[in-house]
């Protein structure tokens, strides 16, 4: 039983529609939607990992490292925008991010 | 592996732009927000020498950086509008945020790391540095999304933004690592060379560059990756809207267009289906759904997505010709969109901020100059010659033609017929209806500096058009010559 | 061999069932903390690949610093659980229907992964033998001197982060007593202490 | 020759008036406003003038295009800027500079509000009109072409009546539409073709398959325009909202830049296609001039009735016109140039009236020859004119397009034919309802005559319907030779290409 | 020469129209000002009265006549308001009918130039149409032909004008109406000098329009103006005919040009021409599409309807235009396309036809009329019936020679009837008339020449002619000749009965009107009765005078090249030399008998008529009312085109075209634009679902199409 690459593709595809479905399934709290976000992120990461390993070039996980810093200031960003957000509304529930419409 | 040290002077304005934000933002720590107004002039002048440096840097093609960064002609262009656009937009954001008391010196700074980004994407020659320079571009936007942060229509417009923002660069970032995977590099010139030499085009580049597109999509507000477009230009602060609706277009349509000709030119025939659908979605939902606004901001929103719909049709087409078009349909709409917004942050009334249509009520009547000068805007966004606007149509639409997309162009030039209802409609309101309010005098010299030369050149670009339609050539050829 | 299969096999199945739970859970710090265990798995992938490096930073920034940014958050909002709950999940069917779609398409492409001719020479960084420099060593080479663009890019990233969440949540709170190290230091004796001669007796 | 750009100076010259009004009048001032008026109706009056020099310096001997101007605009995409007239285009530019002045006149004391706005929108819209008779390039007349939309719409938005807003809006957004089809033709043909330059298109040979559909996207562009049924509904609505001048310019200059648009484009551009749509032409054509004439016939406002009117007798134009024949095309020319004066005639005659009672339905009126015999002198001549009496403009226009197309297909010209009848029968009743009959109604009773202002807005274009009709030689002498050559055109260029379809040429 | 004639009557037309115009009503002391118009009208009345008496000698007639008409003639003011002759209406009277009166002498010196001296002559004023090969001049072509209807046209039209300066006198819009009758005198002069067809149309709707106006003259009167659009309306309904005839000739000939048409006449026949679908002889159908503009100008039965009603307008007008010189146009018109008609044999068979017609159905309406004018105006109707089928056996002579007495003996029963109408305060109902010979003899004298004249009684003017176009009809031996023949004895018996029935009702009997109106009944002044009188000279001696250069063996001299008849098919030839006895006899014998039964029904046994009347029920409505031309017309043309444009206005372009067109597409379009904006329904759910869909589809149909 060789473990190819396929097996690590097919884990980050479905780690990445998983991202995906939380981000539009979820009704209840903001903040699931941003822990979705990171598992896109991190289904891409393995994603190029995984290529760089069977390409046999570093530039995937240079990628990668690149994504994960970024992705970490757009955490802290996303996590600061919620919050002011909070402030304002008291609450987080994304039924309720709706005053602009239309 | 010898390290050789990069050749920097192709990236002589971004270097610029970065350290005169380094050093604004220490300006501003060290000074306070009471020092807000002398750094928004700092940053205007960095964002103008920074284009005169771009301008300086001549013709040719130079790729450096290890590939990670190409400067062009074109990319020479699209900088200098991407500069324009977005000191007029520091411009037009003085008076507002000092109204609003929202002035603080981070607004400027955050709006030059933006500008920064968006040179970046413009460079960009190799998708990692293709989403560092969007994320920079990006972070920097859902934070003066949301910058008037006691207001709750801000905070949504920058929460609504980030999410989806956020899902975007998920999806640009997967479709990135298939290319890299199924091509082997992330160099946009090894992936134009890789099929300029006839391999075989995999699904998996394919599917990739789907996702690559809806990213970039998103980024350009172009339909069915619109929809954050109307919440968050309504929701964010008037001048924060008219900077999204200048600068960062500008900037992700000449990564778009980058990404599209120079690494997938080959796979012409597979992204073309993409952007047909793309392009009609957007000029039909720019044009219908904007017909039921009643606030201004929404209104130019959906506006603002047809006019990428347009802009798309050029770039649909692949040719020079087309990229010629959109070139020129988003240099004549920076014009326009810039001297509508300047417009609308005028219209206030006893200091009260006027955000619907129907405040422009008699406009006409009560302010003639600045009913005039939206008047020229309106039908210029429609397309009415002899207004700049028709110009930037008449290329995409010609570009289409010879290319015997027929039915983009006729869907086009319906849907700007039916575009044309509601800008008329907001002329109609300007000159048929009684004045409802009466506005206050303009009384900010940069926002009167801002309208007269807008307008002057959006009625009389029919006068001398060569420069920019030449400029707009040229670029489109540094394109499609390297 | 067969360890490595098993091993790949613990960490997948684990990653899935986790990334099920982050967006099922009911509780969000309970999200959190199965997206905590979600990393780890990957970092274990990244280890079976040989990506040790990445494997290492995803588990010290992500685990270390994201996820338990998220986990503060979480428990500063504050937020009523039991009221989160309700909003089920009414669109499951067409959603989980768009997701499989998704999910077919991307691992239908996958199946047919073939390097494209001519990829090996055009790789980018070709990754050294192992025996020759680590994997971290590798990419430190790399980072510092042919990316160093992207490096010095994230950084502005960073630091465009910074500012934005500062300028975001930082407020000066009117009546709050904060203490400054300049107006302490520059204290002055004389400026603060009033010598007065009091005549006892009388009132001041 | 002249020497000096004079069609430049022509159509530009309302641009300085224009600018002459915005820098130095300012305020609303009884004063402000005379000189604002003033201002425009002598830039009008030069304009007139320099139209007339046109006209005066153009030799009508010679069939190609004349006091020609051309300078580099966008050079690098081939498109200059290039006017001149030849024959077909020449006299329009006079209509255009002759109508002016009278509108300026006639709105002299019914604009009150906005006047300055007012004046602003009909000069620039002076502009527009001749340099869309005098563009020679493509680019340069669809700019033209569309930029009088602009004007148009605001006079009728800001000044029109009580539905202006819907008028406005269908005006514009109908004739966009059409006009928008026509610029992905002109593109095409500048794909083809290389370049916008209308001399060189018109040269050039299109493929028939092409041909059909460039034709088709013209036509959505004229036929709203002219306009042919079934896309003329805007019509009525426009005149009806559109204050008096506004109307004049519509129905005297705007309308024929549909039927200029087919002769300069359609038929020597398209031939092949031109052949294979003339019946489409003719029946559409002939539905307007009985329909319509039918429709006016039941109408209750004078203005639409005069824009009904108008209709039919653009229905005319477009029959005469592809009839393909010397009579038919000049006739045509000849009588959009009639119904420039004659239709502008009437509408101001409404005004007249309009100004003292304010309402434009018929019933409200009668017995006017009574009080207004000098009203109603004007008013009978000018329907008259408009029934086509020998002896005014209306009768030479009509004669010569029916006796053309009487040479091409008889059924179209019997069909045409009635709307004499029709005609007739609208017009008098018309006519009947308003002047004749008994002065009851006290306000009506209180009209008082023209007064010498109207009188001097009527004098002129009374002499040239005389004029026209008497004397039209001095009209059609400068039509002709570019008509022969235009039917020339046409047919060598569709003999040229039967000829290499194998097709043999039957004899036309 | 020529251009005087024809242009005096312009100008006199222009000086009087601007009399009319800005010579301004300044009879009476009106307020000045413009807006005062209503008040004025107040001034008017009372200002007249005070100068009525002042001039009660001039004018006694007239004061009374208002006094009376104020009370009941309530639809026309005009009549009641007698402006008294101004300045302005002196210069005006005495400038047209003085040009009238010059053109009128000249035109004699020209006819005895022309005609008798055979000098006929073409004037060429100026190019009018040029376009192609159409060629079109304004030009003054006076030949016999021409010369014949100048004497016609500017006799009757200067007896008209200054019998209206005696009958208009009580109008205070007198300028108008000179000058309207010296336009109409123009443009008659124009219709009968062209040289080419479009020329000829110029006059021909030239007329039409002043016809049009003096219908129309008293404007107030709802009547008059719907018989002023009845006549503009069907006799557009003719030149819409004309108007394709003239195209067919220019396509058969290449051109319009008498001359050159003539030329080219013969040699066209047999030539086909495709008109509407099929392939006619070109001549016959040309011919026939000319003919129906003469046959609505000449009022030929089925455009006919039209003439009746003319009547609306005042009395010299029916008597210049409606009798004597407009109406016979169209027997002009033929008679000048003389040279095209013989070479369309059957479109003058069908000429013959509708004249015989013609003939007879008005004759049958006119005596069941009770309206004098009307009884008239069928008789005019009936006499144009037998211009024309003379005109369709080639006998061109004769019918213009009916033309020419007809002129006279019709104008002078006009103008007597308008002395009767005047002397009765605007009665025109006979049935209120009777007895009145002795107030007004010299009125009753002359129209017993004029019915005598119109009867055809020997040594009368038209006795010759239509004697002429009887035996004519009958010596043509063709099957239409004989039919129109037979028509034409029986129309010559009604028209007896009729003239004298009329003669009877008006001047015999027991008066039937007012015993103040019969009280008030008086000859007319001088200046009516002159023209009168000059009229009924004609009426005696115009046959008797000129018989032989019109029908006569001189005829062939007399006319020259104006007519042509192909030889050996000349019907007055053969009428000359091969009429039965009993052909020429029949006329004179019908017209006895006619006047005896008229005499026995009218004078002898006044109650026969009624009897005879209720006896046939049916046929005496049918006839009474004019077989029902005009209800049918109404049915058939007026009311559907009225409802049809409603329906289409309403319907057509209200429901269909902008229901489906602009307001339909804009109700999509909002519907759309409200879709539209539903769909941003404001969750971020929903815009990532969309987005997530988009890139579904996206890939999904690359992967399976791309």
């Amino acid at each position: 039983m060789e473990i190819g690459l396929g097996h690590y593709l097919t884990v980050s595809a479905i780690v990445f529609t998983l991202g995906v479905l939380g981000i539009f399934l979820n009704r209840k709290n903001v903040i699931i939607i941003l822990m979705s976000i990171e598992m896109m992120l991190l289904a891409v990461n393995l994603n190029l990992v995984a290529f760089s390993t069977f390409l046999h070039d570093l530039v995937g996980q240079i990628f990668a490292m690149i994504i994960l810093t970024v992705a970490a200031a757009e955490a802290a960003i996303g996590l600061a925008i919620l919050v002011v957000y909070f402030r304002n509304r008291g609450s987080i529930r994304v039924e309720d991010i709706n005053m602009m419409k239309g | 592996m010898t390290a050789v040290f990069p050749d920097v002077w192709p990236a002589l304005p971004e270097i610029f732009l970065a350290l005169s934000g380094v050093a604004l933002l220490m300006l501003g720590v060290f000074r306070g927000d009471g020092f807000t107004r002398p750094v928004s002039y700092l940053a205007i002048v960095a964002m103008l020498l920074a284009a005169v440096l771009a301008m300086g840097y001549g013709s040719g093609r130079v790729v450096t950086f290890n590939g990670m960064f190409v400067m062009d002609a074109f990319g020479v262009f699209m900088k200098v509008l991407v500069l324009v656009a977005a000191a007029f937009s520091v411009v037009l954001s003085l008076g507002f945020n000092e109204r609003e008391h929202m002035a603080r010196f981070e607004f400027p700074v955050l709006m030059l790391f933006a500008t920064l980004g968006m040179l970046m994407m413009i460079s960009a020659n190799d998708l990692i540095s293709l989403y560092v320079g969007l994320e920079t571009q990006s972070l920097a936007l859902y934070v003066i999304a949301a910058f008037r942060r006691d207001s709750e229509k801000s905070s949504e417009a920058g929460l609504k933004y980030f999410v989806l923002g956020a899902l975007s660069s998920g999806m640009l970032l997967y479709g990135a690592s298939l290319v890299y995977g199924f091509a082997g590099t992330t160099s946009f010139d090894k992936v134009a060379a890789l099929f300029a030499g006839g391999a075989h085009v995999s699904t998996g580049v394919v599917i990739g560059l789907v996702f690559v597109m809806a990213g970039l999509a998103f980024k350009v507000s172009a339909a069915p990756f619109h929809m954050w477009t109307p919440d968050v230009y309504e929701g964010a602060p008037t001048p924060v809207t008219a900077f999204f609706a200048a600068a960062p277009k500008v900037a992700a349509i000449a990564l778009f267009t980058r990404v599209v000709i120079e690494p997938f030119g080959h796979l012409a025939g597979q992204w073309h289906q993409v952007l047909v659908a793309t392009a009609i979605l957007s000029m039909v939902i720019g044009s219908f759904a904007a017909i039921m606004q009643t606030n201004i901001k929404r209104l130019m929103a959906y506006s603002s997505i047809g006019h990428v719909g347009y802009a798309l049709v050029g770039l649909t087409t692949g040719t020079q010709d087309g990229v010629r078009g959109v070139l020129i349909y988003m240099a004549l709409y920076i014009a326009m969109n810039i001297g509508a917004f300047a417009v609308i942050l005028s219209m206030k009334a006893k200091g009260q901020m006027l955000e619907e249509i129907k405040d422009f009520a008699g406009l006409s009547k009560t302010n003639p100059m600045l009913a005039a000068t939206m008047a020229i805007f309106m039908f210029s966004m429609a397309g009415i010659p002899p207004m700049a606007g028709f110009f930037g149509k008449l290329y995409v639409f010609l570009a289409a033609v010879a290319a015997q997309d027929y039915t983009l162009a006729v869907v086009g030039v319906l849907t700007s017929v039916v575009g044309a209802f509601y800008y008329l409609r907001i002329i109609k309101i300007m000159y048929f209806d009684e004045p409802a309010v009466v506005v206050d005098k303009i009384g900010d010299d940069g926002m009167t500096g801002v309208l007269v030369v807008t307008s002057l050149f959006t009625l009389l670009f029919f006068v001398a058009p060569a420069p920019i339609l030449n400029g707009a050539a040229a670029a489109a050829a540094a394109l499609f010559a390297g | 061999m067969i360890l490595q299969g098993i091993a790949f096999y613990v960490f997948a199945a684990l990653l899935v069932a986790s990334g099920v739970m982050v967006i099922s859970a009911r509780n969000p710090v309970h999200s959190v903390l199965y997206l905590i265990l979600a990393f780890f798995q990957a970092a274990g992938l990244c280890v079976l690949m040989g990506a040790e490096f990445i494997a290492m930073i995803l588990i010290i920034v992500y685990v270390g610093a994201v996820a338990v940014l998220f986990l503060f958050v979480v428990m500063m909002l504050d937020i009523n659980f039991r009221e989160l709950r309700q909003g089920a999940l009414e669109t499951l069917p067409l959603g989980a229907l768009i997701g499989l779609i998704l999910l077919a398409e991307l691992v239908a492409v996958l199946g047919g992964w073939i390097v494209a001719p001519g990829v090996a020479s055009i790789a980018g960084a070709p990754t050294p033998a192992l025996d020759q420099v680590t994997n971290t060593h590798a990419l430190g080479q790399l980072m510092y001197t042919q990316y160093v663009y992207l490096f010095q890019a994230s950084g502005i990233v960073l630091l465009i982060a910074m500012i934005g969440a500062i300028v975001l949540t930082l407020r000066q709170r009117a009546g709050v007593r904060k203490q400054n190290v300049g107006v302490q230091i520059a204290r002055h004796r004389d400026d603060v202490v009033v010598i007065r001669k009091v005549t006892t007796g009388e009132g001041v | 020759m002249a020497s000096w750009p004079i069609l430049s100076f022509a159509t530009f010259l309302p641009l300085v008036g224009v600018a002459l009004i915005l820098l130095f009048c300012r305020g609303t001032s009884p004063d402000v406003l005379r000189n604002v008026r003033f201002i425009a109706l002598w830039t009008t009056l030069i304009t007139f003038v320099l139209t007339l020099l046109v006209w005066v310096n153009f030799d009508p001997r010679n069939p190609g295009y004349q006091m020609v101007e051309k300078a580099a605009w966008i050079p690098d995409f081939g498109i200059n800027y290039h006017m001149g007239v030849d024959g077909i285009s020449v006299l329009f530019v006079v209509l255009s500079g002759f109508l002016m002045p009278l509108c300026i006149l006639a709105s002299w004391e019914s604009v009150q509000v906005r006047v300055k706005e007012y004046m602003v929108a009909f000069l620039a819209l002076e502009t527009l009109m001749i340099g869309m008779f005098s563009a020679l390039d493509f680019v340069l007349f669809y700019m033209f072409f569309e930029g009088v939309l602009i004007p148009m719409f605001l006079i009728i938005g800001v000044w029109g009546g009580p539905r202006r807003v819907y008028a406005a809006f269908k005006f514009f957004l109908y004739t966009l539409l059409g006009s928008v089809l026509m610029l992905l033709a002109i593109l095409a043909m500048y794909y083809v073709a290389g370049t916008t330059d209308i001399p060189t298109i018109t040269a050039t040979q299109f493929p028939r398959n092409m041909q059909l559909w460039l034709w088709l996207a013209f036509f959505a562009s004229f036929a709203v325009k002219v306009p042919m049924w079934p896309v003329h509904t805007w019509l009525p609505d426009a005149h009806v909202e559109a204050p008096t001048a506004g109307s004049v310019i519509l129905a005297g200059v705007l309308l024929k830049m549909g039927g200029y648009g087919f002769l300069r484009f359609n038929i020597p551009m398209l031939p092949e296609a031109t052949e294979y749509f003339a019946p489409l032409i003719y029946t559409l054509s002939v539905v307007a001039v009985i329909y319509t004439s039918l429709v006016a016939l039941a109408q209750e406002d004078m203005k639409k009735l005069i824009a009904y009117s108008s209709v039919a007798h653009m229905g005319f134009v477009t029959i005469g016109m592809f009839a393909l024949n010397q009579q038919g095309i000049e006739g045509s020319v000849f009588q959009m140039l009639s119904h420039g004066v004659v239709s502008a005639a009437l509408f101001l005659c409404v005004g007249v009236v309009y100004d003292r009672l304010h309402t434009r339905e018929i019933a409200r009126y009668g017995g006017l020859v009574k009080n207004m015999p000098k009203y109603a002198v004007v008013f009978l001549f000018m329907t008259m004119a408009s029934v086509g009496l020998p002896g005014t403009a209306g009768f030479v226009g009509e004669f010569l397009v029916l006796l053309g197309v009487f040479r091409d297909n008889t059924w179209v010209a019997a069909l045409a034919a009635t709307g004499m009848v029709l005609g007739a029968a609208y017009a008098l009743w018309l006519y009947r309802r308003v002047v004749y009959g008994k002065l009851t109604k006290p306000d009506v009773k209180a009209m008082f005559d023209m007064t010498p202002r109207e009188i001097a807005v009527f004098l002129p274009l009374i002499a040239v319907v005389l004029w026209m009709g008497v004397y039209p030689t001095s009209f059609l002498n400068v039509t002709s030779a570019s008509v022969e050559q235009l039917i020339q055109t046409y047919q060598t260029k569709l003999a040229a290409s039967h000829a290499a379809s194998g097709v043999s040429v039957a004899a036309r | 020469m020529e251009v005087l004639v024809v242009f005096l009557p312009l100008l006199a037309f222009l000086v009087a129209g601007s009399i009319a115009l800005f010579g301004g009503p300044k009879a009476a002391p009106v307020a000045a000002g413009h807006g005062s118009h209503g008040h004025g009208h107040d001034d008017h009345g009372h200002g007249h009265a005070q100068i009525a008496h002042a001039h009660d000698d001039h004018a006694h007639h007239i004061s009374h006549d208002e006094l009376d008409h104020a009370h009941d003639d309530a639809h026309d003011d005009h009549h009641v308001v007698a402006g008294p002759p101004t300045a302005g209406d002196r210069a005006a009277q005495f400038v047209t009918a003085g040009a009238v009166l010059v053109s009128a002498l000249l035109s004699w010196i020209l006819f005895f130039d022309v005609a008798v001296g055979g000098h006929p002559r073409t004037i060429e004023l100026m190019t009018w149409i040029q376009s192609g090969t159409l060629d079109v001049k304004w030009a003054l072509r006076v030949d016999q032909l021409t010369a014949v209807m100048l004497i016609v046209v500017n006799t009757v039209s200067a007896c008209v004008h200054v019998y209206s300066v005696g009958y208009m006198a009580e109008d205070p819009q007198k300028p108008r109406f000179m000058g309207y009758l010296s336009l109409f005198t123009f443009a008659m002069l124009m219709l009968v000098t062209a040289d080419n067809l479009v020329q000829l149309f110029f006059g021909w709707e030239g007329v039409g329009l002043a016809s049009y106006l003096l219908i129309n003259f008293w404007y107030e009167k709802p009547s008059a103006n719907a018989a002023a659009m009845k006549a503009f309306l069907v006799n557009r309904v003719g030149d819409f005919g004309f108007a394709l005839g003239i195209f067919a000739i220019f396509v058969l000939t290449g051109s319009v040009q008498f001359d050159a048409i003539f030329a080219k006449a013969p040699t066209l026949t047999g030539q086909s021409l495709h008109f509407l679908s099929w392939d006619f002889n070109g001549l016959t159908i040309a011919c026939l599409l000319l003919f129906m503009g003469a046959m609505g100008k000449s009022a030929q039965l089925g455009l006919h309807t039209w003439l009746p009603d003319a009547m609306e307008g005042p009395t010299p007008v029916s008597a210049l235009i409606h009798a004597a010189t407009m109406v016979t146009a169209g027997v002009f018109m033929v008679c000048r396309l003389s040279p095209v008609f013989e070479y369309a044999p059957t479109a003058l068979e069908v000429v013959t036809v509708v004249g015989g017609l013609t003939a007879f159905v008005a004759a049958t309406i006119g005596f069941t009329q009770f309206d004098i004018k009307r009884v008239i105006a069928y008789s005019t109707m009936s006499q144009l019936g037998y211009m024309f089928f003379a005109a369709g056996v080639s006998a061109y002579g004769a019918a213009m020679f009916h033309l020419f007495t007809h002129a006279f003996f019709k104008a002078l029963l006009f103008l007597g009837a308008g002395s009767v109408i005047h002397a009765l305060h605007h009665e025109q109902d006979m049935r209120k008339m009777g007895g009145v010979w002795r107030k007004i003899p010299f009125t009753y004298a002359v129209m017993w020449i004029g019915n005598l004249a119109l009867a055809g009684l020997p040594f009368f003017a038209g006795y010759y002619s239509k004697d002429m176009i009887l035996e004519a009809a009958f010596a043509s031996g063709s099957g239409v000749g004989r039919f129109a023949f037979a028509l034409g004895i029986a129309a010559a018996l009604l028209t007896a009965f009729y003239s004298w029935r009329l003669l009877f009702m008006t001047f015999h009997g027991t008066p039937r009107m007012d015993k103040e109106v019969y009280d008030h009944a008086h000859e007319s002044p001088v200046v009516m009765l002159v023209p009168l009188g000059v009229l009924a000279l004609g009426a005696l001696f115009a046959g008797v005078g000129f018989h032989q250069w019109f029908i006569g063996e001189a005829r062939a001299e007399f006319w020259g090249q104006a007519l042509l008849v192909l030889h050996g098919h000349d019907p007055v030839e053969a009428a000359h030399h091969h009429t039965p006895g009993w052909v020429s006899l029949a006329p004179l014998v019908v017209g006895l008998l006619g006047i005896a039964m008229a005499y026995i029904g009218y004078v002898q046994m006044p109650s026969l008529p009624g009897k005879i009347a209720g006896t046939f029920r049916g046929v005496h409505q049918f006839l009474y009312n004019k077989w029902y031309f005009d209800e049918l017309y109404d049915a058939m043309f007026v009311r559907p085109a009225k409802a049809l444009g409603f329906g289409l206005w309403k319907s057509g372009d209200g429901a269909v075209i902008d229901g489906v067109g602009p307001d339909g597409i804009a109700a999509v379009t909002r519907d759309v634009a409200a879709r539209a904006s539903r769909l941003q329904s404001g969750y971020v759910y929903h815009y990532a679902f969309a987005m997530v869909i988009g890139v579904v589809l996206f890939v999904a149909w690359l992967s399976v199409f791309g």
